[in-house]
């Protein structure tokens, strides 16, 4: 379930494991609402930015090891969720959705080992975790309840305006992070330019 | 870090945590597979509510489960029920109810020490594909232990915010992420001073 | 006669657990200290003060304004400050985030940058004005923290354990500017027992009550000897 | 002759940044202390001699042995505490924490749970074994972190601002663990300058140099008339 090739060394171990551990505080109860069979939940921002901070690998090790987490019963996921029936439960693609989708974002934002600009950021999150979360988890979720897709697809409507506002919210934290915190990018682009150029003047 | 298990004595907790992961994935495959039919669905009950008689666990645990899925259920049946009619978003609905409960039997009565040790044994075979079985139990160990704190950073961004009068969830999360990234680094020091490598 | 601060039966219950217990406290004296153990209460107790934890029972005046009911006009008047740096920061770079303190006040820009700058002098950072703010050192973070705190000209400034994570020199340079008469008062809540010396008055807490107030040295002293062997 | 800890012509950059400039050092003492201003480089020589970091340029040598070439061998030898208790903290419980510092040696089960149970005795954690460690106070976490260090018997400790986040008493216990003379050098970075006058020699940095090493206490009143007015 948690991919450790190629081999991580331990700065990408443990941010894998804090990463894993924010997108279940992310899902606490109390912070976050949560309603319907499928909880409109903010831990898919975290998924978001997993792949956005971490990259694909360290980003799909650390959704991969939440969801390891939660398959053996540990109440990580919105509302206190967990256990080995929610991967036969209708939530079921979703999970798979984000590891596949926390990959797509982090190649799509970190292109090249270029630095994230916003729109290739937006673009990413927005495929990435949007997206390919809902082409793996609508299907499923029809099959596990046997709806037709359409069907499926028309009562996920009602996630898609909280998951573009969480596209923007997670291009927006990248953005402020490229320019509060480049080092949180260091396995990436900022590693390959100068740091921090002196004090630029005072308007 | 809470849990789900319940502590007990009876089969389902004394049966060994490997075994016991095999024989609740196939009745809970067997469930799955069963067709959209009356009896079909009593069968998957009857099995159900078999698992669940044996001492140990019992009918309250059975309905406190079920109580939890009371959304899912909302959903599972409201909507095949429009498109498909009462009878198969009730057979249905058994179905996924069914399956998701005999697959909480594994957390409910299996401490999740045990099944790190489930998921360490099952990773060993794939050294050969160069996974580190042990690694992987331990990234496991480490992300558990980060619950805690990372809950703590969470409650003092907001406490620090809260004093500056700043609100709203991207004001909260970009400070939280460089907590949680300084986090990390200190982790990954910690875990190499230790003598992981 | 009324206090600048006054908590008269204050208890706090968080989450089932009793963290203060019926506090009495009247304080006029322009710079308090307050110590204890941790999990003393210390923080709480700020926290109380500051509008940001409620009693359960009993009532705190701060200004002669209720910290439950004037809490609106309690925020103009009182700045906080906290230990961990990185929790205080809220925009990408400096002067980004000390303006954002002064967002209420809809000044317009160009007063607005004035005083940014002004105050960004005053703390020694007008250098680092457009650097990521996240990337300072820990002594520098704490700075911008007291900058974003001052810039609004509070009448009280409530620091909880400021210099935890400073060096020397920055401990010093932090609580120089914590401890000036710049006309606020200051409710500091330290483990370093220098810098509480250095205080009017001193608050010794213990198991959720306040055990000793009085002049800072002397509470300082007999807190000391009730470790040192 | 060789000394305990040598660095010859040592430097480190970090992410295209200088942090450590053309180091020499020799030392023998049994507790060396390391102050400086922060953001001067004393973390990055603490992580250099515990190998946590490579030199870019130099040799760093403990023990006679390489700290790049000869990593394994100096793991064994050397402990490393850090200032973030929660962050040291790997197993769920405090005695399996404990166990896991053992975990290479291989020994048979009874043998390391004496070993466990003595170590824990000795930080006076017996009481807590069981107990989930995320559970314990700022300063039990952090006698934890000495409990792991020290049940391998290190020859070097080496302690980056080990007292940062704890109150006067723990911060006290603590240092007296590490000062005591049970068989081990110590290395302690540190901004709590009583504490390093308590070590035999101290190491001043400036902006990633070495700019004095002697006798503690006279370095010590150096670096701090640096910055007392
Ligand atoms: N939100 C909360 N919910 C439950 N318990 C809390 C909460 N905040 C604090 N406590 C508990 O209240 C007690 C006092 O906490 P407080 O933070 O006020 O102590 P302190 O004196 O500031 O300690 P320290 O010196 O460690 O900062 C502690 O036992 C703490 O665990
Ligand atoms: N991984 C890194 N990448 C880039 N720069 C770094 C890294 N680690 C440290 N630095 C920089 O190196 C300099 C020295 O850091 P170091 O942590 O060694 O200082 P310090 O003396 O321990 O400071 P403090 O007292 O604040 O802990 C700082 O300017 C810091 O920003
Ligand atoms: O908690 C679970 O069991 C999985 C939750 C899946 C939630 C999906 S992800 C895409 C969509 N957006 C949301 O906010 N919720 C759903
Ligand atoms: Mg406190
Ligand atoms: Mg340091």
């Amino acid at each position: 379930m948690t991919p450790s090739t190629p081999r991580l060394d331990t700065t990408d171990l443990a941010r894998a494991a804090v990463f894993a551990g924010l997108i279940a505080v992310l899902g606490l109860p109390g912070s976050f609402s949560v309603f319907g069979g499928v909880p409109i939940t903010a831990q898919t921002l975290g998924v978001m930015l997993a792949g956005a901070v971490l990259g694909p690998v360290v980003g799909a090790v650390s959704v991969g090891t939440l969801l390891a987490l939660v398959a053996i019963g540990l109440p990580l996921l919105a509302g206190g969720r967990g256990g080995a029936g929610v991967f036969v439960g209708p939530t079921a693609g979703y999970l798979i959705g984000w590891l596949v989708g926390v990959v797509v974002v982090g190649l799509i934002v970190h292109l090249g080992g270029r630095r994230p600009v916003w729109w290739r950021t937006f673009a990413g999150v927005l495929l990435g975790g949007v997206v390919v979360v809902y082409a793996c988890g609508i299907p499923l979720q029809s099959l596990i309840m046997r709806i037709g897709v359409e069907q499926a697809l028309v009562a996920n409507l009602a996630f898609l305006p909280g998951d573009l506002v969480k596209a923007v919210i997670a291009t927006v934290v990248v953005g402020a992070l490229v320019r509060g915190y480049p080092r949180a990018f260091r396995r990436t682009w900022a590693r390959r330019i100068p740091p921090a150029r002196e004090a630029a003047s005072v308007r | 870090m809470l849990t789900l298990y319940r502590s007990g004595t009876g089969p389902w907790h004394r049966m060994p945590a490997g075994p016991k992961t095999l024989l609740l994935l196939l009745l809970v495959l067997g469930v799955s597979l069963l067709p959209a039919s009356w009896p079909a669905a009593a069968i998957a009950a009857a099995v159900c509510l078999a698992c669940y008689v044996v001492p140990g666990v019992g009918f309250r645990e059975l309905g406190r489960q079920v109580w939890g899925l009371r959304w899912l259920v909302v959903v599972a049946f409201g909507i095949p029920c429009i498109f498909l009619g009462v009878e198969a978003a009730t057979v249905g609905t058994v179905r996924i109810v069914v399956a998701v409960v005999l697959a909480g039997l594994l957390s409910l009565t299996t401490p999740v020490a045990a099944l790190l040790d489930v998921v360490e044994r099952a990773l060993r075979p794939l050294r050969v594909i160069g996974v580190d079985a042990t690694r992987v139990a331990l990234l496991l160990v480490v992300a558990l232990g980060t619950v805690p704190t990372l809950t703590r950073l969470a409650r003092e961004v907001r406490v620090a915010q809260r004093a500056r009068g700043a609100r709203g969830i991207r004001v909260f999360v970009v400070p939280f992420v460089v907590l949680a990234l300084r986090h990390a680094d200190d982790l990954g020091d910690a875990l190499s001073a230790r003598g992981v490598r | 006669m009324t206090s600048a601060l006054r908590l008269a039966g204050v208890s706090v219950r968080l989450a089932d657990a009793d963290i203060l217990h019926e506090i009495d406290l009247a304080l006029d004296a322009r710079t308090v200290a307050v110590i204890g153990d941790n999990g003393s209460g210390k923080s709480t107790l700020a926290r109380l003060i500051g509008g940001l934890v409620r009693p359960t029972r009993g009532h705190v005046e701060v200004f002669g304004l209720d910290a439950v009911k004037d809490a609106a006009a309690l925020r103009r008047r009182v700045a906080i400050v906290f230990s961990n740096p990185d929790a205080q920061i809220i925009m990408p770079t400096v002067s980004e985030d000390v303006a954002f303190s002064l967002r209420a006040d809809r000044l317009p820009r160009a007063d607005r940058d004035a005083r940014v700058v002004g105050a960004l002098e005053r703390f020694g950072l007008a250098d680092l004005a457009d650097r990521p703010a996240y990337e300072l050192s820990g002594g520098q973070k704490q700075l911008l923290a007291l900058c974003g705190a001052f810039i609004r000209q509070p009448d009280l400034v409530i620091a909880d354990e400021p210099t935890a994570f400073l060096d020397g020199r920055n401990a010093h340079l932090v609580s120089g500017h914590l401890l000036a008469d710049t006309g606020h008062r200051l409710l500091v809540v330290t483990h370093d027992l220098a810098l509480a010396a250095r205080c009017d008055v001193a608050v010794r807490m213990h198991e959720g009550r306040v055990v000793q107030v009085g002049e800072a040295t002397g509470v300082v002293d007999a807190h000391a000897a009730s470790w040192r062997c």
